[in-house]
């Protein structure tokens, strides 16, 4: 039963979409900008959820994962579907610098976090050989054409975005379901108390600190091969950080696919609904929409779909 | 070298005055709630285009516009409040959404009433320079807020320390439930913070109005400093806001002095980290108690 | 003469789960009563109920024959109902000092705070000399000082303590129960809640014994005999 | 198994550990005693690597302890209850047993669980809500049963019986009893009340001002004068 | 015959500011032509509001295209323009602007992009002014952007291939107090003028450092923004003396026939006077209409001719004459400078355009 929800969803996501959609490149592109969001959000939400950490900074990640992407691709001419990889290992090393804010919590952590998204932009800026600096890199090589499948177009990032949000999901959903998941739910308020029971609290945070960055570094380095353009202020752009927190949030940041539906949901109605109607002041609905949901349903979007199947939820906050 | 060098520590200093008094009013709120307020920046803005608003249409002097600001900004606040009270679980997350949405309300809301020109005082007594044994310069606007926020935040620092009021706003973010046993009435409590907060945001917002321009989407930009300076400072403490922020403004003006002005961003980020890694709970943060 | 407190038919617990049972029984103004029982009985819900601070959903309080129920805490703390809980609720990034200091929070408390405190000092010196200290730092037993001596600040009328030996070295436990002695002499009504039975039945006026959210014995305190009362509490193991 | 020497612990102004010196051997138990303050806490603090000394020496089973952390020194066998409950966040009681099997054992042994539990007596708890839906012993309690899943060899409980009332100590004494002698722990317990104290250690330590005063038999350190004085008062065996 | 056109700009953000201007330059171009064109054909423009956001300019385009309009105009900001124009590009049809300078964008080649000026426009008239001027030393206070920082370079090398000593300092968008920058320029380089390329706030900033520090300079130059009649109104002595790029001057004296019709209607439409945003949007827009009445008449309009009619453009405009060569930039875009002289805008170079005389040396202090 749950393996044919499961078959039908991802035949519909994979077949029904493209087929519905695949002749309006509009649509289409803001449902790969919409996945672009999602997948950050996942990985935001990850970190959160699972290692406790709210980071104001995954711009960061994003900036570093498309910028080493653009570049190992551009200048060493690395294929891209390599380069997409080594983007999100570029974030993952990326994180490595930020192992000493480990030591930080709360608001100390996600600022630290902040302070790197800073720091690399600024980096970005001024490391003018390696990356064009101010001016950023035009025409990043797109996706390629390979068994027949053009790749290069919106259907074919559609297709891809989706695969990295649903290989990054099930990886979530994995260490959440393992011990590792319950250490690290157990770790957010007492990690004394968990490191006097075994458990290498540091080491498991980083972990997840370098799994958030390697998914949010690899969709980084999507959007770059995807829109073909970078430049500093755009890879940093708070919008990185700012937007899938507040789709993660929106969707419930607790649960595994709470940050797609809401980025889907935010990014989808915005654009679709909201921008036609007001076209100047559609963000102020956002405003509205965000405060509504934080104060009617603050677990989120998706625990408020699922409460008619389990009657039993609100007691413990499922991570 | 030195007429530089002094130039800038004093430029520094006054520059670190208008991110501190930007930046308390989100400590105290932070503080009194453990609520970081994202409407923080939006709230000083709202402050500025009241006084730019009084004086462009009447002529009044922005300081004067200050008791006219306050009504709107307190009004403004005190619904901040109302909402973020609501909020029942996962205060500290969710409490960030609700004070974002409201700062992207309030953004696209200034956006929509005065449009996206910039705006400043059009009084020139603020920028008139004020001139130091000849070697100090800096603008009548900037010294004037500087001591007036010094004075503010002494105040501030003072109620928060030594008045029963100020003890009861602590102990409420220590432990609520204990404090309720004192008989600390919370809402009072708080809503009586968010008040003195939004005083802070009016001042401040009028000081911005006054020595530097005004533009919609700075909001946001003010609220990311001062939280940054707040972080900087130990969450919730004001006399930390302060010395952090004159950190900051140091650093950056020395920055800008001696090496280049587009890297005092990367310097002000830098003190940031450096001061996060040796003390990993801000300038003055609360020590808390390892294990028992 | 009215009760200082009354309880009547009272019905508390957490949400979903409810504690107490029509729990009723009354503290005499002046008196010292004394709650003892098993663990999870709902002693400590009962002081928190009385305060508000478990939401009451059937029954009264009346403090003074004035009915109390749903009143605010703070309010309650007014009047000169006080509770001292167990150490851990102290304020714990706040210094020793200022944790006292909160005790004399009540409007009606402030004018003495200075006395009050040199007679804190006085009863723990360990607080007088870690006055500074940050009150999370404190060792167990300090914080538990704490806690009772910010009680004391309160200049309660009513005093409603739980387990005020918890964690405290011997001595200590000695002068805990000299001040109670004292407190009572004064004519300070209070309502112990107390593990170390045989220490407080001395001071009980009045006991009560409760079992699994209901009062299943009050009488006299002097006609209290110790090795009955620990067998009610075997004949509730055994139910 | 363990080796305390010369210990120094310094907190600001306050010495909290003095030159704290002591042994424990396989399968011991000792009671350690001594004045609100004097330390103790801070001592298990020490071996269990919350925190760290400034001088001194820490062995266990011929190995220092110094430059490990807390959760290597949980994995060799250091098994510790906290004095104010730290319940693991948002776990049911279940499960802050499952962490610590898991990871201070390295085990999955579901029906030690179940064990635990029922040595505890929190059968009826084990799906609450560890944070949040627990009466202050029940809290003691899941402090021992962390400590217990992680398949320790020396147990360090700080304060676990206070505030049960006397039967159920009793009852608590006695299975502790029984565990620590089926599965040979060596064990140092924090407690105030002295008959339970020389009830279920042969030896005792008393500790004040951050110094080992007395060491040795119950009944002869609580007829030491200065026991009596800095710490039992009128309460004798 | 109905013609609906399309546009991308920022409505909102950090650049909404820019974005209005140049989209109330467009309105007033459809208003003319819808008036001059009554009874006949009529235009309309749908905007997108791009957020600032290359994706979403680019969704915005695709949509605009997806709607059916003829031709795109607008577009602010070359890290928007890039993708947005090329978006366009791909599905063939026209995207006209003035928002973006970098040559980057023309460099490209498409046949469907057209620009109306270009960083040399300015770079040339801030030059020509420099030399007018006979500055000995420079000092150019740039922000790290990129078409600011391509200008001041530009500006660098042209200076320093005659001789002129070109200190350079470089700043961050973040920067509110320029004191010490400007003290360094005080103390340390002496210069004659000083040269700032940046955005409003940035003026402001600058101008207000200058006018608290006095650095013994003749006078003080810009590029963007800065010498228009918003300025001069905002900040009425900080402004006074200082040089800005400026097309018209403030106010208008136009005697063209068109230039008296675009202000009057711009008056009536926002009721305030037009500034250079406006001129720019208004221009672009109106070579393009008149490239889209062209086609029509001649029936290439469907059959994809209109970048081909474009590409015939010669007109006299209020930019002056405008080409465009195979890249679609206009080879003729020169920059005019205007100075702030008691509340008006005074064009000063070059001597053809100028209708007053340069005050120099002059400073606001
Ligand atoms: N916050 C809570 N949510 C749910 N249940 C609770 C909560 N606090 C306590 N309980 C439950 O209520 C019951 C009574 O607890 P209470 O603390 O009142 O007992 P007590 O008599 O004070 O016991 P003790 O002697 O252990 O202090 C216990 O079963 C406990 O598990
Ligand atoms: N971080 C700290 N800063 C300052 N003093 C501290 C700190 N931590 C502990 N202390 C002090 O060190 C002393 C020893 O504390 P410890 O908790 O070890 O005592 P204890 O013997 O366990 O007492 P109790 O029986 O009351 O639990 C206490 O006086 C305490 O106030
Ligand atoms: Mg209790
Ligand atoms: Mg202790």
């Amino acid at each position: 039963m749950k393996h044919a929800i499961l078959g039908a969803a991802l035949l519909a996501a994979y077949v029904g979409v493209p087929l519905l959609f695949g002749g309006t490149p509009y649509v289409m592109g803001l449902i790969v900008a919409a996945l672009t969001i999602a997948g950050v959000a996942l990985a935001w939400a990850l970190l959160g959820n699972l290692g406790g950490m709210v980071s104001f900074g995954h711009a960061a990640f994003f900036g570093v994962g498309s910028y080493t992407s653009a570049v190992l691709s551009m200048k060493l001419g690395v294929p891209v579907f390599a380069a997409l990889l080594l983007g999100g290992l570029g974030a993952a090393v990326a994180s490595v610098a930020m192992l000493p804010a480990l030591r930080l919590r709360g608001p100390y952590f996600a600022l630290a976090i902040l302070a790197y998204a800073h720091i690399f932009q600024i980096l970005a800026t001024e490391m003018t050989p390696i990356t064009g600096g101010a001016g950023g890199l035009l025409s990043i090589p797109r996706f390629p054409t390979l068994f027949g499948l053009e790749f290069g177009g919106k259907t074919g990032g559609y297709v891809i975005i989706l695969t990295i949000i649903l290989l990054s999901a099930f990886a979530y959903d994995a260490v959440r379901r393992s011990a590792w998941g319950l250490a690290l739910k157990a770790m957010h308020d007492t990690e004394i108390a968990t490191r006097v029971i075994g458990v290498p609290s540091t080491h498991l945070k980083a972990a997840m600190l370098a799994l958030s960055a390697f998914i949010t570094g690899v969709v980084g380095a999507f959007n770059a091969h995807f829109i073909s353009f970078l430049e500093p202020d755009y890879a940093f752009s708070s919008t990185w950080t700012v937007l899938p927190i507040a789709a993660a949030i929106f969707g419930g940041y607790r649960t595994v696919w709470g940050p797609v539906v809401g980025a889907l949901v935010i990014y989808l109605l915005d654009q679709l609904v909201f921008k036609p109607i007001l076209p100047h002041g559609h963000q102020m609905v956002l405003g509205v929409l965000l405060c509504a949901m934080i104060l009617l349903s603050p677990g989120g979007l998706l625990p408020v779909l699922l409460r008619r199947r389990r009657s039993e939820g609100g007691r413990h906050a499922h991570a | 070298m030195i007429e530089l060098t002094l130039q800038a520590l004093f430029s520094g200093l006054l520059a670190g005055g208008y991110y501190a008094t930007v930046a308390v009013g989100l400590a105290l709120v932070f503080g009194a709630m453990r609520v970081i307020n994202l409407a923080h920046g939006e709230l000083v803005l709202l402050a500025a285009y009241i006084a730019y608003a009084a004086e462009s249409r009447y002529g009044i002097n922005p300081v004067m516009a200050i008791p006219i600001a306050l009504v709107v900004v307190a009004s403004a606040s005190a619904i901040v409040y109302a909402l973020l009270s609501r909020i029942e679980h996962d205060r500290e997350i969710n409490s960030l959404i609700l004070t974002f949405g409201i700062g992207i309300i309030m953004t696209n809301g200034i956006l929509t009433i005065w449009a996206a020109d910039i705006h400043s005082t059009t009084n020139p007594w603020f920028q008139d320079s004020l001139v130091i044994a000849d070697t100090l310069f800096a603008m009548n606007a900037e010294v004037a807020f500087f001591i007036g926020g010094l004075a503010l935040m002494a105040g501030v620092y003072w109620w928060l320390n030594h008045s029963w009021q100020g003890r009861a706003v602590r102990a409420l973010t220590s432990n609520r439930n204990a404090a309720m046993l004192m008989g600390v009435n919370p809402r009072q409590t708080e809503i009586l913070s968010f008040m003195i907060a939004a005083l802070l945001a009016t001042f401040a917002g009028v000081a911005i109005y006054t020595g530097k321009t005004v533009f919609p989407s700075l909001g946001h930009v003010l609220t990311v400093k001062a939280f940054i300076i707040t972080v900087l400072a130990g969450m919730g403490s004001i006399h930390g806001v302060l010395i952090g922020a004159i950190m900051i403004g140091v650093i950056e003006s020395l920055t800008v002095t001696y090496l280049s002005a587009s890297l005092q961003e990367l310097a002000g980020m830098l003190l940031f980290l450096v001061v996060l890694f040796v003390s990993p709970s801000g300038l003055f943060g609360g020590r808390r108690a390892l294990a028992r | 003469m009215t009760n200082a407190l009354d309880v009547v038919s009272l019905r508390a617990g957490y949400g979903a789960i409810n504690v107490l049972w029509d729990v009723s029984l009354t503290a005499e103004t002046g008196k010292t009563t004394v709650i003892v029982g098993p663990n999870g009985a709902g002693k400590t819900t009962l002081l928190r109920a009385i305060m508000g601070l478990v939401p009451v959903t059937a029954g009264d309080i009346r403090v003074n024959g004035q009915s109390r129920k749903g009143a605010k805490t703070w309010d309650t703390v007014a009047d000169g109902v006080v509770m001292i809980p167990e150490g851990r609720m102290i304020f714990p990034d706040m210094s020793v000092e200022d944790n006292l200091m909160m005790g004399a929070f009540p409007r009606a408390c402030r004018a003495g705070w200075k006395r009050n405190k040199a007679m804190v000092f006085d009863f723990f010196p360990r607080l007088a000399e870690r006055r500074d200290q940050i009150a999370g730092t404190l060792s167990g037993g300090e914080a538990q000082m704490l806690a009772i001596g910010r009680g004391l600040m309160e200049q309660p009328r009513v005093c409603l303590i739980d387990e005020p030996s918890l964690g405290l070295a011997p001595v200590v436990v000695d002068e805990i129960f000299r001040i109670l002695g004292q407190l009572r002499a004064d004519g300070m009504t209070i309502i112990l809640v107390e593990q170390n039975t045989s220490r407080a039945l001395k001071i009980a006026d009045h006991v009560h014994l409760m079992q699994s959210g209901k009062v299943v014995l009050s009488e006299r305190g002097d006609a209290v005999d110790l090795d009955r009362l620990h067998a009610l509490y075997f004949a509730h193991d055994a139910a | 198994m363990l080796t305390l020497e010369g210990v120094h612990v310094n907190f600001g102004g306050v010495q909290a550990l003095k030159s704290a010196s002591f042994a424990v051997a396989e399968g011991e138990s000792i009671g350690l005693v001594g004045p609100n303050g004097a330390g103790k806490t801070t001592l298990f603090n020490v071996i269990s690597g919350v925190v760290r000394p400034s001088g001194g020496r820490l062995d266990f089973r011929g190995q220092s302890l110094l430059k490990l952390p807390e959760w290597k020194r949980a994995r060799l066998g250091i098994g510790r209850s906290f004095q104010i409950p730290r319940p693991l966040g948002h776990c049911t009681v279940r499960e802050n047993l499952i962490v610590a099997q898991r990871f201070g054992a390295r085990t999955n042994d579901p029906q030690r669980i179940d064990e635990i539990l029922d040595i505890l007596n929190l059968r009826d708890k084990a799906d609450s809500d560890a944070t949040t839906e627990l009466a202050l012993t029940e809290h003691k309690a899941l402090e021992v049963g962390k400590a217990l899943a992680t398949n320790p060899s020396l147990l360090l409980l700080d304060e676990v019986l206070a505030g049960l009332e006397t039967t159920s100590k009793r009852a608590f004494m006695e299975r502790l009893g029984a565990v620590r002698d089926r599965y040979k722990l060596a064990m140092v317990i924090i407690e105030h009340d002295i008959p339970t104290i020389a009830a279920l250690c042969p030896r005792v330590l008393v500790l004040n001002f951050g110094q080992i005063i007395a060491d040795g038999a119950p009944d002869a350190v609580f007829r030491d004068p200065e026991v009596i004085r800095s710490y039992t008062g009128e309460t004798t065996l | 015959k109905d013609f609906l056109l399309g546009s991308e700009l920022p409505l909102t953000g950090n650049l909404a500011r820019v974005g209005q201007g140049m989209h109330e330059g467009i309105a007033v171009a459809i208003d003319m032509a819808n008036k001059a064109q009554a009874g006949k054909h009529s235009f309309k423009v749908s905007t997108i509001d791009d957020e600032t956001s290359p994706a979403k300019a680019v969704a915005a385009v695709e949509k605009l295209i997806g709607d059916g309009v003829v031709a795109l105009t607008g577009g602010y900001g070359s890290n928007i323009i890039g993708p947005a124009s090329e978006a366009a590009q791909k599905a063939g049809v026209v995207y006209i602007t003035s928002g973006g300078v970098t040559p980057d964008l023309t460099g490209r080649g498409y046949k469907t992009f057209f620009r109306i000026n270009n960083t040399d426009g300015y770079a040339l008239a801030m030059i020509g002014l420099l030399q007018d001027m006979a500055a000995k030393k420079v000092s150019v206070v740039y922000l790290n952007k990129e078409a600011t920082s391509n200008l001041a370079k530009q500006v660098k090398d042209a200076l320093g291939a005659k001789g002129v000593t070109v200190t350079m300092h470089e700043f961050d968008g973040a920067t509110s107090d320029f004191k010490p920058l400007i003290n360094k320029v005080k103390l340390q380089d002496r210069p004659d003028v000083v040269a700032m390329v940046g955005y409003e706030n940035d003026y402001v900033g600058i101008l207000r450092a200058a006018k608290v520090l006095k650095p013994d300079v003749k006078a003080m130059v810009g590029v963007w923004s800065l010498a228009t009649s918003q300025m001069a109104k905002e900040f009425p002595d900080l402004m006074e003396n200082v040089h800005g790029t400026s097309m018209l001057p403030y106010p208008v004296e136009f005697t063209q026939p068109e230039a008296l019709e675009f202000a009057a209607t711009y008056k009536k439409l926002f009721n305030k006077e037009p500034d250079y945003l406006g001129q720019f949007g208004y221009v672009q827009t109106r070579l393009l209409i008149d490239a889209i009445l062209r086609a029509d008449a001649a029936g290439t309009l469907a059959g994809g001719g209109l970048p081909d009619e474009l590409r015939k453009t010669d007109a006299q405009t209020l930019i002056g004459r405008v080409t465009f060569d195979a890249k679609g930039d206009n080879p003729n875009f020169t920059h005019r400078m205007g100075q702030h002289q008691g509340g008006k805008v005074v064009l000063v170079w070059p001597k053809e355009f100028a209708n007053g005389a340069m005050r120099f040396p002059a400073t606001p202090w």
